[in-house]
């Protein structure tokens, strides 16, 4: 079965940040992706889920290109004052042409 | 004396009680957490509830009576953010971003100590005016509004006013609040009837179980106290009687009732902790959560809902005779 | 005029204007929304009391006055999806798939229409049969059968027929509704009393909750509303207007009375959007979901519970005449 | 004849119907599942309740009518588990790991299996001491020490001692029963008041809908009894009946009444399926868990709600003639 | 410590396919899995959770051959008419001996 | 856009664990973590979710050398008894540096 590489980017982040960062990865060209609910602990501690809900993890599937965009745009837009962390990986998309 | 009896009335109902053993329940590392839908389903059945039964009084109000005590609220939902952040500038020396950030949430208004002020009115025989949820959501935004004008008036921030604006006006505290209160008006007493066992029977038993939730809640605040600092802690507790005195002794002047400006100064007192917390994230990132978040929730919430409420309604009791 | 009463009966109850306020919140982008799981449990909460409530009654109901409405509810189950499917096929120009996988919904029926009509007759002094919940049970199945079999009698589909099949008949709807009624029937009236209170008070303040959730709903389908096209808006406003009438006019022939028949006309009238959506989605997932989830929860729902109800009532009043 | 009759109402009362309805649910491999938010809320809501309800009761009670059952339940709690132990290790031939693990649950207690037993004496006019939950509470935690101190007496474990009591004791049913019991003293019939209609009329309903969902748990056990053999099975039976028939009549020298005891009987012969195995799991995770759960949740659970309960009624009716 | 080197096979795909996929994973050979709630976006448009909750993400460890399978089924039974996606990593896996 | 490649460690364990886990992680030298619930199955069978609730899904990106001791660790501390699993992945962290 044919499949394409993708980059696999993955998101954790607070979750008052959901509705910014979903748009700005449509914006940016990501074709879709993948939220779950999670909780975490970071440099800044437990996220306060009390007064903004646990944090989301999202997962989208893009083009290399795609993915150092989004990198890029999180760094300078949401690194300094909010917890947010950001990782790649490689991973072998079926119909992966589908998703660039 | 009496006064006492008020003190322990408050601190023995059973409302308070299941705030203290969620407290407990923390510091014990017990695993009882409410399910995060409980909560959310909780305070959504809260917040409509007191919605709605303020509409079908206000449905029943001339409103020569309302309109006094509107503009009140509308006051000092400017007034006190400005009180606030002047005392943690100048007194506190506190930097522009997170003074405003507290201020912010010390203008606004906690909903459960506002439910907690009315039920211990009636728990203790005096009925508040019906329209104080009304007030409510008048005392909800404009101080958040006001909090983060002082902030973004000075240098472009990073973070996003309007942004913030709408996660205020369109938050569902507003929408729930003002919601039920436009369907309470409409529907009136009869229309509320149906779904009256509902909203008002099981009202304070869900409460309770609320404030078990909040209790637990509080308690993981409780170890960030340190971090805060000492000014902070007597601010958290000095300001809201400030607050609260200052609004009782108003609240006689537009003709709330004794009961009515009792809940008027613990709401006025009360700092928010879900509406504001979540503006302020989005406007003012740089603002230091731990601050805010351990002020409104970790002292002033607790402080008001056991020795606050019983104090505003002494003190109007006493200013009353 | 007394028409006029009754629709803004209808719209001033607080269970409609729920339903206007989440539909609001909606466009407001609002971040209300109720936790799934509360969602779920409001579902399960109502499906249950409703059959619960019935099977009571059913316990003190002659069988002789059921079997009529009973057969009727069947006969009804199997001609309303061939009528749909037709209207679709002939006059809309759909495709064999689409057309059944529609035909599915409108045959079958939306237990909060259902519930929603028992509530505005209760408001306005008019109590239906008791019984009317076993029909909601007998009129949900058959006509998804129907529909599927009409689009699995050609060629071979890729879906699963058995699937789909169990899929309704074990479907948490059918289960906690069916459930419920024989249970009732079971332990009848005294031994219903003790839980009453939970499933009897607390309803019209759930159903009210639940409405809230399903304007929220609701509102996100009416952006699909360009993409379905005038055929289908027409067709989902004006299909459950016949289906009702009709069913309404039957009605009397098997003796229910005139609350019951306008029930009837409204459970008739009502389209699917939970046993439906998920059986067409496994028997016939070539079928587009935009067609069949915005007709009949954007479209027939909204008709329904706001203009359809009085209506279907002020055609039993006037037949009944 | 009469015990016919106690055992019918018991069968064809909502609560026990529901269960089998969750059982049925379940072989029908229907989608009905309660969210798990639901699941937690209303056990939560359960035990608080049962709390505060025996605090309020306590409050009224002159200690000298408590004293003789708290000691009678303590000793129970010591002495069950060891009869327990010895059964199986001398007559099951299980290991002793298994042995102590299994032996834990069927010491401790169902907080569950407590209610329905109360439900349905008030269900057939028979009204248990209102202290009962206070022994609860006093059940629950001994047995498992004294179980995990049998294992733990011996050769050093993987698992973690002081986990297990941690787990035990602050556990949420422990914090709940104990706290609203505290609660409940604290505020006594008035200060109960406000949140009963919450807690007290809302009741069995949401007992009935919890034992929807533990039908359908229960029913997946069921599948495991093969696995755990004929032994297992007749255990789970036999010696509920013998420790509830000790325990009824036990409870008649401390002066319980007939409804009391009954009641008594029920807590004794229960086996808990949720603070147990969470210790258990933790102090002796080489225990294998198919053999505790099924034999408590899959075996003894199902037969004391349908027969057992009425059979300690009867046993209790027939001892005190 | 020994690791095994796995293919970690990662579906998301709308709720109502959870228990076919779950019954056929197994059928082709995979040990277990893992599942998480999820929600998503993708070439269909948002998931219409109201009607079917919201999507399911399953992952599953498995040999190199069974990944294979799963792929090749997947793309023939289900990419034409529902959403679903599935994308292939390599995972090292401890005791992996266990899963394959 | 600089990334460091660090090992995502992901553990899927009974819930009953979770307390502990995170403990020890932190001990071991993780900077931070996210977690997500899950149910599954494996070869003990579908996780009785009705008495400890569902799995626990554990991300933490470490170094190398940590990642070896959390694996060291889980191994012979849970892996006889308890239902839990393990696998490493490398992922180039943005930021990266500020999770060893
Ligand atoms: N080392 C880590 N491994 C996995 N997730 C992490 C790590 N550090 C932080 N996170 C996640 O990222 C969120 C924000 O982290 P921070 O900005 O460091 O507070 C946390 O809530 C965690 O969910
Ligand atoms: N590019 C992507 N990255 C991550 N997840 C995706 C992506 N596209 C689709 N998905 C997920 O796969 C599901 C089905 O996608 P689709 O079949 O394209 O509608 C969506 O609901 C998403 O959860
Ligand atoms: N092959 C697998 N792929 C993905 N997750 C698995 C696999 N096997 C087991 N798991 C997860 O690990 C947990 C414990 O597995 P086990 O210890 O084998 O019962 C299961 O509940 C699953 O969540
Ligand atoms: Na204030
Ligand atoms: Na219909
Ligand atoms: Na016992």
């Amino acid at each position: 079965m044919k499949t394409t590489t993708l980059k696999l980017v993955t998101i954790v982040s607070e979750r008052i940040l959901e509705d910014r960062l979903l748009r700005e990865l449509g914006e940016l060209g990501a074709k879709g992706y993948t939220l779950t609910q999670a909780t975490g602990k970071g440099s800044r501690g437990v996220r306060a889920s009390e007064w903004e809900g646990p944090d989301i993890r999202i997962e989208t599937l893009v083009s290399p290109a795609v993915a150092d965009a989004i990198v890029e745009h999180i760094a300078d837009r949401y690194f300094e004052h909010y917890a947010v962390i950001v990782y790649l990986q490689e991973a072998d998309v079926v119909r992966g042409e589908k998703y660039v | 004396m009496e006064n006492l009896g008020l003190l322990a009335a408050n601190l023995l109902s059973p409302i308070i009680l299941a705030f203290v053993l969620g407290v407990l329940a923390a510091l014990l590392r017990s695993d009882l957490r409410l399910p995060e839908g409980l909560y959310d389903a909780l305070s959504i059945y809260l917040l409509l509830a007191i919605g709605l039964k303020g509409g079908v009084e206000l449905n029943q109000t001339p409103p020569g009576e309302f309109v006094g005590p509107a503009l009140l609220t509308l006051l000092l939902g400017v007034l006190t953010p400005m009180i606030a952040y002047n005392v943690l500038r100048r007194l506190g020396r506190f930097d522009r971003v997170n003074a405003s950030a507290i201020a912010a949430h010390y203008g606004s208004v906690s909903a459960v100590t506002f439910i907690v002020a009315i039920t211990f009115g009636s728990m203790t025989g005096q009925e508040p005016e019906g329209f104080m949820p009304a007030l409510v959501a008048i005392l909800e935004v404009p101080a958040i509004v006001v909090a983060l004008m002082i902030a973004f008036t000075r240098e472009k921030r990073v973070g996003s006013w309007r942004g913030a604006l709408h996660e205020v006006l369109a938050g569902r505290s507003v929408v729930l609040l003002a919601g039920g209160l436009i369907i309470g008006v409409l529907v009136g007493p009869s229309g509320f009837e149906p779904v009256a066992p509902f909203f008002a029977s099981g009202f304070q038993g869900a409460l309770a179980l609320f404030l078990l939730e909040l209790g637990i809640v509080a308690a993981r605040r409780l170890t960030d106290l340190r971090k805060v600092g000492a000014f902070l802690l007597a601010f958290g507790i000095l300001l809201p009687i400030f607050h609260g005195v200052l609004a009782v002794w108003l609240g006689g002047f537009v003709g709330l009732s004794l009961a009515g400006s009792a809940v008027f100064g613990a709401m006025v007192s009360s700092a928010s902790y879900i509406a504001a917390p979540a503006a302020v994230r989005i406007a003012l990132p740089e603002a230091n959560p731990t601050y805010y978040l351990t002020a409104s929730l970790g002292i002033t919430f607790p402080f008001n809902v056991t020795l606050g409420i019983p104090l505003y309604y002494a003190v109007a009791g006493w200013l009353y005779v």
